[in-house]
């Protein structure tokens, strides 16, 4: 019998993508819909005096207005359950939602909300993680008594120890140390985030998702909604591009309310703006990196320090910190590892996971100082890294053993590709035995 | 106040009551509901929503419809020729140069173009022309492997 | 959005009499590039959309030593157009660079030039031409220098009535070139592009025109500069000195493109780079 | 002027939640004329998930992949996975593919046992047909076990469902958490030009490799690695959500104004390739990786910048002003 796995084979479902019939949330069209628009923070932090929606709702081929008050289940969902549907008291980061208005089409949404009479007091926000930390830096939610996520009380360091990590230092001959800033960046998928929702003829609320994640959104929703999953059918599976972006409900909970409110098929989704300026990102980091090491090039102690920004909720970021962390020195073998890394507030859209996941990001500073080791030790980069590579058996920095080891294979074949002839002492090596 | 518009789809003459500002995306998705064409960014800066209007690569997002009465459009849906899939499609498909799809059919309109007018394209007179397509996905190496292919005449 | 009136006359002489009537509430329409964004972010609601794509004003012809472009000429004409390649070579380039293939179908070159960005790629090749803009109206038609029709960011010194018919260009007897920086390789608004034109005679340089885009709030003819090498040997020293003298005279901004600081430092080197090109000394 | 420079990376992506406890559901159902349903929770973001996992189901049946379709987007009546994240789908659902897989088969050779009059144990199901060991003349092919079990009757829906471990939380003290899933690897080579006086840079020649432990489907593998440079080089050179320099007012807002890689900032030369090292957790040691495809290019960049320029670039993205400034300060 033929052995399909290890053959090429094109896409199982992708003629329709290349005949225009897949079908994206987008392309879903139901007889009367009406679409959402949403009435977004003007300014980056503030508090709300009064919101008058009365004109909004009083216009023409408007059926109503979304607020807090409409949310049947709790205004609070995500990974550490502290996002908002609708925030209407402090918007915390420029864009943030804090009503919305349901019409016939976008231009009268529009139109209806340049009505909205919104009270807000501008506060001074904070940017910068480091201005974020000072002790008088703004608040970025209400509240709390600093801009620090904290695991426990007063525990606001997320710590990994492998090792003794002074005795690392004492043992190495050299250490080199390096401070890495590494920016925000967008998931820019080419589809914008949008959803459809309708009470379907089960009287189920249902809703069309590109989301990558259905169970953890579902979970997520049921309490929004204060439905069991039993009325709910979230119907996904094929998203125009995700890259991390849609792990985090941007429209379905909205679209939800509306159909729950109005008992009519809704579609709200993003403009390519409110998707750029304010849906969730990769979110910004500051490394302080100290490696030591030998005169022959093995690392023996791995200093690590994280700083990630959050924006203005928790997304994922205490577990972006740890699984970084996890990772962060490399796939090297490496005996001595103290990882120390925080979760830092701002006043900016939410981090959350984006292709790499964090991993990414202390992969970029690891390497660049491997690069800045190899050049002080005058040593081959790639031997450098055939050296320290992890073999089966090694232990990473969380006391995870490591098994089907191939740092070694994967420098090997790219060697190969780019014509690169190793040296023989590296080519006997491989990741089974050092 | 509407007004109607008359112009040929796919070779096929239409009509449809539109705005003066709506797109000429608006009405193929929302008016006529041809969904292959799609739209990513409204402001002509990613591609997805290139057709073709007289043969000549557009971006369906900033024509206005009612600049298309008396003129003919092509869309993804107009490639297909009775059952049989346009060269591009079958090549796009079998070379992988379509991820998660969405940037794809404005991928195929434009190399339709490009490849009317120039049947054997350099890499670099093909990089130059698609240029104004993005795709996040990175199929790039992909649609020039695919292109490349169709204008071999493999 | 709802109530938007929509004319698309097929003679100029009706199209001259709605501009008339309606002035500033007819926003003329050609390929939609600039204007169609705006009405789709909900940034204008235009009063009447005025279409002049049915007036035939797509035509690159040669008259009495000028090249006359139709106002509605497509910015993929222009690039592929041997006429201008071989006479306005600037133009070629820029149209050539200035956006992907599907906008360069669209975008038109009169467009380019009514929508008076800092950054305008055609209408920078074009300033270092010394190109006129053929205005029509009710009233009459009138030509102004493209050095004197901007008047700030977005801003020209066209009428509300008046309809940019054409653009003429004294064919340059000497060389020109057109250089651009964006963000990435392509599909990209310009940080900072120049367009130069150089007359030598032999090493010694005896015309220059040098224009610079997106460093001030209109594109910058660097007539300070141009004096500096008119009459001289024109080697890199020389020219080096005039790209900073021209750069001296701008004004960039900081902007989510690029900082002023940038803006400064690589539209000298791209200056240095064009006018090495014209007058083909290589560094 | 411009100067070239070459820069190498080693990098490593986990592939699986960390933790463990990171669970898959997957169903087969025979259907009437003894065709298959795969349903699967697994989100197809473009990734492929319902491509591999089908040849996966092909490979366990011992089926034709025609007669195999995927539904993974069955709403209410899905089975249910942790989401298409973390690089995780081609380590785990395969094992909740192969577990439906091996429950189908065993309730379809039960049924055929009674069918033909002998203990399951001496049914062989294989080649797309039941039939009794050492008696090939009594055999069914799977129309006909299709129709037999419809008309018996009976409905047939394999189930599976698999994580690495149970969840373990990390230590409170010293962070520990010993079950990850697995770890892919990657390697990558290029050589750049740079202008230094503006500051832009061309990336001439781009090699990536990574090591996955069985390459389910070599095709979709190299879109992968081609495909994680949009995102890799977008962030090592050109996108900024929130700009520190030249102030933190400037967000871009229009896609014109955010720089993801096009065409033409693609590599000149990309070569692609994927080593196999198969991993004990993967089924056939597969495992995932395209996640670090965005990784590998952009330490390398750093290293490939230093040796162009001789200055060490400690901050991405490392856009054309970012170079001016490390050259200026430089002196």
């Amino acid at each position: 019998m033929t052995e399909y796995v290890g053959q090429s084979m094109p896409r199982y479902n992708g003629i329709g993508q290349v005949t225009g019939t897949a079908r994206y949330v987008d392309d879903i069209q139901f007889p009367g819909m009406l679409y959402v628009k949403v009435l977004r923070s003007p300014v980056h932090k503030g508090t709300i005096r009064n919101l008058d929606l009365s004109a909004v709702a009083k216009t023409t081929g408007v059926a109503g207005v979304l607020t807090a008050d409409d949310i049947p289940g709790q205004n609070a969902y995500g990974f550490y359950g502290d996002s908002q549907v609708f925030n209407p008291k402090q918007p915390r980061f420029k864009g943030e939602p804090i009503a919305a208005v349901v019409a016939v089409d976008e231009d009268t949404a529009m139109e209806a909300l340049a009505k909205a009479k919104l009270d807000i007091e501008e506060q001074t926000p904070v940017f910068d993680m480091f201005e974020a930390l000072k002790p008088n830096a703004p608040l970025v939610r209400p509240g709390t008594a600093n801009n620090l996520f904290e695991y426990a009380p007063g525990k606001t360091t997320f710590v990994i120890k492998l090792g003794d990590i002074e005795k690392g230092f004492q043992e190495a001959d050299h250490v080199i140390e390096g401070t890495y800033k590494e920016g925000m960046q967008d998931h820019c998928p080419m589809e914008p985030h949008v959803s459809v929702a309708r009470i379907d003829d089960a009287d189920r609320l249902e809703i069309y998702t590109h989301s990558q994640c259905l169970n953890v959104h579902l979970g997520f929703l049921c309490p929004v909604f204060n439905l069991p999953q039993s009325k709910i059918n979230y119907i996904g599976g094929r998203c125009g591009g995700g890259f991390g972006g849609k792990n985090d409900i941007h429209c379905d909970h909205i679209a939800g309310l509306a159909a729950l409110k109005f008992r009519k098929p809704v579609k709200f989704r993003f403009t390519r703006k409110e998707d750029l300026a304010y849906s969730t990102k990769r979110g910004p980091w500051v490394f302080e990196y100290k490696t030591g090491f030998k005169s022959d090039g093995r690392i023996v102690a791995s200093h690590i320090r994280e700083f990630h920004d959050s924006g203005a909720y928790t997304g994922l970021s205490p577990y972006c910190i740890e699984k970084c962390g996890m990772f962060a020195s490399g796939p090297y073998a490496v005996p001595n590892i103290l990882v120390e890394a925080q979760v830092i507030y701002t006043n900016k859209p939410v981090s959350s996971s984006m292709r790499g996941f964090a991993v990414l990001n202390g992969q970029v500073a690891m390497e660049t100082q491997m690069s800045r080791i190899a050049e002080q030790l005058g040593l081959d980069p790639w031997e450098l890294r055939f050296i320290n590579a992890w073999r089966d058996g090694d232990m990473g920095a969380s006391r995870y053993v490591v098994q089907g080891a191939g740092a070694i294979e994967a420098m090997r074949k790219c060697a190969e590709l780019a014509g690169i002839q190793l040296p023989a002492k590296l080519m006997e090596m491989n990741s089974r035995r050092r | 106040m509407k007004h109607v518009l008359s112009f040929t789809l796919n070779g096929a003459p239409v009509d449809a009551l539109v705005q003066a500002t709506d797109t000429l995306l608006d009405v193929l998705r929302e008016k006529i509901g041809l969904t292959g064409t799609k739209r990513g960014c409204d402001t002509g800066n990613c591609g997805a929503c290139t057709v073709l209007i007289d043969n000549e690569p557009v971006n369906a997002c900033l024509t206005i419809a009612l600049t298309v009465t008396g003129k003919t459009v092509t869309t993804v849906e107009g490639l297909v020729e009775g059952s049989e899939l346009h060269p591009l499609q079958k090549a796009f498909h079998e070379h992988g140069a379509s991820q998660c799809g969405f940037c794809t059919s404005g991928m195929l309109m434009a190399a339709k173009a490009l490849l009317d007018k120039h049947p054997q394209p350099s890499r670099s007179a093909i990089v130059e022309f698609m240029s104004g397509n993005l795709c996040r996905c990175g199929t790039y190496l992909e649609v020039i492997e695919a292109i490349q292919a169709v204008a071999g005449g493999k | 959005m709802k109530d938007v009136g929509y004319f698309a006359p097929s003679e100029i002489g009706e199209t001259l009499k709605l501009l008339a009537d309606y002035g500033a509430q007819a926003t003329v329409l050609a390929g939609g590039t600039d204007l169609v964004p705006k009405i789709n972010c909900y940034e204008l609601k235009p009063e009447n959309l005025l279409y002049i794509g049915r007036l035939g004003l797509d035509y690159i012809k040669e008259k009495d030593g000028k090249l006359v472009l139709g106002a509605a000429t497509s910015t993929a004409q222009i690039a592929a157009n041997e006429l201008v390649q071989k006479k306005a070579t600037a133009l070629a380039q820029a149209a050539y660079r200035s956006g992907g293939a599907a906008t360069k179908t669209i975008a038109t070159v009169g467009g380019n030039v009514a929508n008076a960005s800092p950054g305008a790629d055609l209408a920078c090749a074009l300033l270092a031409m010394d190109a006129e803009i053929a205005l029509a109206s009710v009233r009459g038609t009138r030509s102004v220098a493209i050095k004197d029709f901007f008047t700030g960011r977005g801003e020209t010194v066209r009428r509300p009535d008046e309809l940019l018919l054409e653009i003429h260009i004294p064919i340059p007897k000497g060389k020109t070139v057109f250089w651009k920086l964006g963000r990435r390789k392509a599909k990209t608004l310009s940080v900072a592009n120049t367009s130069v034109h150089l007359l030598m005679d032999g090493k010694k340089c005896v015309e220059a025109r040098i224009a610079l885009g997106a460093m001030a709030p209109t594109l910058l003819r660097c007539t300070q500069a141009e004096a500096l090498i008119k009459g001289q040997t024109l080697d890199i020293t020389a020219a080096e000195e005039c790209a900073a003298r021209a750069v001296a005279d701008s004004a960039p901004i900081d902007d989510q493109r690029a900082s002023a600081w940038y803006r400064k430092k690589a539209g000298q080197a791209l200056v240095v780079c064009a006018l090495a090109q014209a007058a083909d000394i290589n560094n | 002027m411009k100067k070239k420079g070459v820069g190498m990376s080693c990098v490593l992506h986990p592939t699986g939640n960390k933790g463990a406890g990171d669970p898959s559901q997957a169903a087969i159902q025979l259907k009437p004329d003894g065709t298959f349903t795969l349903v699967t929770g697994a989100v197809d973001l473009g990734q492929g998930s319902s491509t591999i996992l089908r040849q996966f189901a092909a490979d366990e049946l011992g089926v034709p992949i025609e007669n195999i379709t995927v539904n993974n987007s069955a709403g209410n009546a899905a089975p249910v996975t942790m989401g298409s994240f973390a690089s995780r789908v081609t380590l785990i659902d395969p094992h909740a593919v192969k577990l439906a897989a091996e429950d189908l088969k065993a309730q379809i050779c039960k049924w055929a046992a009674a069918q033909f009059g002998v203990n399951p144990d001496d049914v062989t199901f294989a080649d797309n047909k039941v039939a009794v060991k050492n008696d090939p003349a009594k055999s069914l092919t799977m129309a006909e076990v299709g129709a037999g079990v419809f008309n018996s009757p009976a409905l047939m829906i394999g189930t599976g469902a698999w994580y690495p471990a149970p969840f373990t939380a990390h230590d409170p003290e010293t962070g520990a958490m010993p079950s990850v899933g697995a770890v892919s690897f990657g390697a990558c080579y290029l050589e750049l030009e740079v202008d230094t006086e503006t500051g832009v840079v061309d990336i001439l020649k781009l090699v990536q490799a990574w090591e996955v432990g069985k390459a389910v489907n070599p095709l979709m593998c190299k879109m992968q690695i081609g495909g994680g440079l949009s995102i890799g080089l977008g962030y090592a050179l050109s996108e900024e959500c929130w700009p520190h320099a030249p102030s933190m007012d400037f967000v871009p807002e229009v896609l014109g104004d955010y720089f993801i890689p096009t065409f033409a900032d693609y590599p000149l030369e990309n070569e692609r390739a994927v080593a196999e090292v198969p991993h004990p957790m993967g089924v056939k040691g597969a495992k995932g990786f395209s996640e670090g495809s965005s990784t590998a290019p952009i330490p390398a960049i750093i290293a490939a910048l230093h040796d162009a320029l001789g200055v060490w670039i400690t901050e991405i993205p490392v856009t054309p002003e970012v170079i001016l400034r490390a050259l200026g300060a430089r002196g």
